[in-house]
């Protein structure tokens, strides 16, 4: 085995290991510092320099690729059992290395900044952070369905955790609510699992794909489509699309700003992975892009018009990105290679532009500590670089060129065109114009408006690397939506090895 | 009375009902307004999809729809009274969700 | 034949459970249909799971919630 | 008997998940919610273990001396029951943080009734 090919699993195994060291130094703060730093550079270093590659764990590769096969009877070798997968099985592709990489960028801000603007940085934080971002890659890299589920639940457990330490009024009972609506998704969606296991007998993705594919197995049978819904049903919970957006926009405002923009990541790159095997095994289904579709729009629509009549700033964004979940649904519902780049493509634009957005709004809380917009205003005097700073992310959220999300949106709108659903291009671009118009009233009533008189803002100064995180952010923004080739040419693999 | 009155009081007798005393602010009534709106247009334009499974169901469907909207109007404030943070309501919303995917998917694919 | 009882058993034991008032009887009453899912995976062909669910099922889990009632309340409002 | 094993077992598993979600939905109290959901997790995970199981089949454990055509042919499937372990772990850890927080809460409101904790 080659030096590259190991890398891919050490995208995991690092982030876990570090997690696991940090959370046993308690006092020490210089060494969980230095810790912290090192391995938040290694998670967007590591998938530059890893080669593309499949990694089966153990070493036990299919028998086809096994040099013993050879004296192997044809019994074994006439059948599918040659090139099923015998071990967990780990696929590093382009796509995945783009978005291992942009989730590496985010946690890397969200280690430094929470670094940097507390006096004393807890281990604890840190661990459940890297656990998180550890399994969101292993459940981007994995092929091995069930491998998928464990670092789901992993992931659910890292995200109760970042919004417990975040000590904000009422985290224990949103927390709470999260995990006992989990308790009844997560068993449903490894139900779903156990009855894709039962009919094929796989767990390995790729293996489910090519029995159904080559009539192994009956397609149209209804215990695969009983899997197909439980196992979406357990994509709605993890991803907040509805009817789980109020439970995932109460935990992305009670975490602090770094662990919501890291959450926000978690959710759309968790749709990701699990949208990607949805359409991968269920596609054949034609209600699958239906219902996605279907979705998708109700996602958008309650979100963004639930976004509109919040009064907390942290709950809007909140909703406005469980809003924007919606497009990248939409992407993967219309089900062509144009419509899942494109949809792959907002993953990634979002996933950047909502953190730049919760960690910009976050200074805010770190000036006042203060998070209904009713009580505030006046901020520009006080925080004019970041209030630049958020006014740019708000306007390439709303997808304005030449930012990326609007290379995104023009390409989920094109896709939706050419698949002869002028409605939903119709229904996206209103959408944009109403998260700019949300947008803006928040910005206006939080900057613009004189300051109240009973508002305090404390005199300490913005830590400079907040401004220098939100200048990346919005340095990538600016890239992609110059040059969107570099994002698609990256995706493209993956969209049209799926469809 | 011009309609934004009309909507205001329609949004303060909705607020009553709930026992939430907070004073409607010009922002809270506008922000109600195009989120209202937003919902209203979204979901008539996205009845306008089922002109692929049959033109006559769309036209009567949004119709109705239509006439149901203008009938049952503030809809926003009832909606978001109905999308609160308590477990109960979104426990029952889950369960509820749980059951259409399943039937849909499983009735839905089996008879089409 | 013996597993159908530990089906019954199961069922049983989880109504039984819930139905209770007073929470520590409940914790402990957890065990019940844990250790019958745990009897009922020996007879499905599952020893190692059988020999993981006594422990957790039939042991720590009710230990956790009568730790949890003696910490918080006993009786239900 | 009129149904066999695996048939019983799985209805089983769906009495246990049908009885979990029923607690989950009704109950008040947040320590019984709990275990209404460790339930659900049990109904799931012997959903699992019923369909590795072969009716007549023997254990899948290789032991010394056991002819290989025997046992390859009449061995349970044993992927689902190294699958049920990793899941019973993942429930009890899961439900040891529902009950931390449980505990919490119960400090700061000094009940433990769903509708007065999670309510609005």
């Amino acid at each position: 085995m080659s030096l590259p090919n190991l890398l891919i699993p050490l995208m995991v195994i690092i982030p876990i290991t570090c997690a696991l060291f940090l959370n046993l130094l308690h006092e020490r703060i210089r060494t969980v510092k230095v810790i912290s730093i090192v391995v938040a550079f290694a998670l967007p270093i590591i998938p530059l320099f890893a080669n593309y590659g499949t990694h089966y764990f153990g070493g036990y590769a299919p028998l086809i690729q096994n040099p013993i096969s050879a004296d192997l009877p044809t019994l074994i070798t006439g059948t599918a059992l040659y090139i099923f997968h015998p071990a967990i099985t780990y696929v590093y592709g382009s796509a995945q290395k783009l978005m291992i990489f942009i989730l590496g960028i985010v946690g890397l801000f969200a280690i430094f900044i929470s670094l940097y603007e507390v006096k004393k940085p807890s281990g604890v934080y840190i661990y459940l952070m890297l656990m998180g971002i550890a399994s969101i890659t292993a459940m981007l890299l994995s092929d091995d369905i069930f491998n998928l589920y464990v670092f789901f639940e992993i992931a659910a457990l890292a995200q109760v955790g970042i919004v417990l330490v975040s000590k904000i009024k009422n985290n224990y009972e949103t927390a709470l609510k999260y995990m006992i609506l989990g308790g009844i998704a997560s068993p449903i969606l490894l139900l779903g699992i156990a009855l894709l296991l039962g009919v094929t007998g796989n767990v390995n993705i790729t293996d489910i794909v090519y029995s159904i594919r080559n009539g192994l197995i009956n397609p149209q049978s209804p215990v695969l489509l009983m899997a197909c819904s439980l196992i979406i049903f357990g994509w709605l919970y993890g991803t907040g699309l509805p009817p789980f957006h109020v439970i995932k926009s109460a935990m992305y405002s009670k975490a602090l700003p770094t662990g919501a923009a890291l959450l926000q990541a978690f959710s759309v790159f968790s749709l990701v992975a699990f949208g990607v095997i949805i359409i991968r095994i269920f596609s054949y289904i034609p209600f699958t892009h239906v219902f996605l579709l279907a979705i998708s729009l109700i996602a958008m629509v309650l979100g963004i018009t639930m976004a509109i009549t919040q009064t907390d700033f942290k709950r809007l964004i909140a909703f406005l990105a469980v809003g924007e979940l919606g497009y990248i649904g939409a992407g993967f519902g219309l089900g062509t290679v144009f419509g899942i780049t494109a949809g792959l493509f907002q993953a990634v634009n979002e996933s950047i532009i909502t953190a730049l957005l919760f960690i910009g709004f976050g200074t805010i809380m770190y000036k006042t500590k203060e998070t209904d917009m009713q009580k505030l205003g006046g901020m520009l005097v006080a925080t004019p670089k970041s209030a630049l700073f958020v006014l740019l992310a708000g306007i390439a959220l709303a997808g304005v060129p030449p930012f990326n999300a609007f290379q995104s949106k023009l390409m989920l709108v094109q896709a939706s065109l050419n698949s002869g659903l002028p409605e939903i291009a119709i229904i996206m671009v209103l959408m944009s114009i109403v998260t700019f118009m949300t947008f803006m009233r928040a910005f206006h009533t939080i900057y613009l408006r004189p300051k109240p008189v009973d508002l305090e803002i404390k005199n300490e100064k913005i830590p400079k690397i907040t401004l220098v995180a939100m200048v990346i952010f919005l340095a990538i923004c600016l890239l992609l939506g110059l040059y969107p080739h570099l994002a698609t040419n990256f995706l493209q693999g993956l969209a049209m090895s799926i469809t | 009375m011009n309609i934004y009155d009309i909507i205001l009081k329609k949004i303060k007798d909705i607020r009553m009902e709930t026992g939430d005393n907070k004073p409607v602010t010009n922002i809270a009534a506008s922000s109600m307004l195009t989120a209202e709106i937003t919902l209203i247009s979204s979901i008539l334009i996205a009845i306008v999809i089922l002109r692929l499974l049959n033109k006559n169901l769309m036209i009567v469907l949004a119709v109705l729809v239509f006439v149901l909207i203008f009938m049952a109007m503030p809809i926003m404030p009832k909606l978001k009274r109905e999308q609160n943070d308590s477990l109960t309501s979104m426990n029952f919303y889950v369960i509820i969700a749980l059951g259409i995917i399943v039937t849909l998917f499983y009735w839905g694919n089996l008879n089409v | 034949m013996i597993e159908y009882i530990f089906m019954i058993t199961a069922i049983l034991g989880a109504i039984i459970s819930l139905m209770q008032r007073d929470l520590l009887k409940v914790a402990i009453l957890t065990g019940i249909p844990g250790a019958s899912i745990a009897f009922l995976y020996q007879y499905l062909q599952a020893p190692d799971v059988a020999l993981t669910q006594a422990i957790v099922g039939s042991a720590i889990v009710p230990v956790f919630f009568a730790l949890a009632v003696l910490r918080t309340r006993r009786v239900e409002e | 008997m009129i149904i066999d094993t695996q048939l019983a077992a799985l209805f089983t598993a769906g009495a246990l998940i049908v009885i979990g979600i029923f607690g989950a939905l009704f109950l008040d109290n947040l320590i019984k919610k709990v275990i209404a959901l460790a339930f659900i997790g049990d109904g799931a995970n012997l959903f699992l273990v019923s369909l590795g199981y072969k009716a007549g089949g023997i254990v899948y454990i290789f032991l010394p001396g056991m002819a290989m055509s025997n046992f390859s042919q009449n061995a349970s499937y044993p992927l689902p029951y190294a699958l049920v372990l990793t899941s019973i772990v993942i429930g009890a850890s899961t439900m040891a943080v529902m009950l931390g927080i449980i505990i919490i809460l119960n400090k700061k409101y000094g009940s433990i009734s769903a509708s007065k904790i999670l309510g609005e």
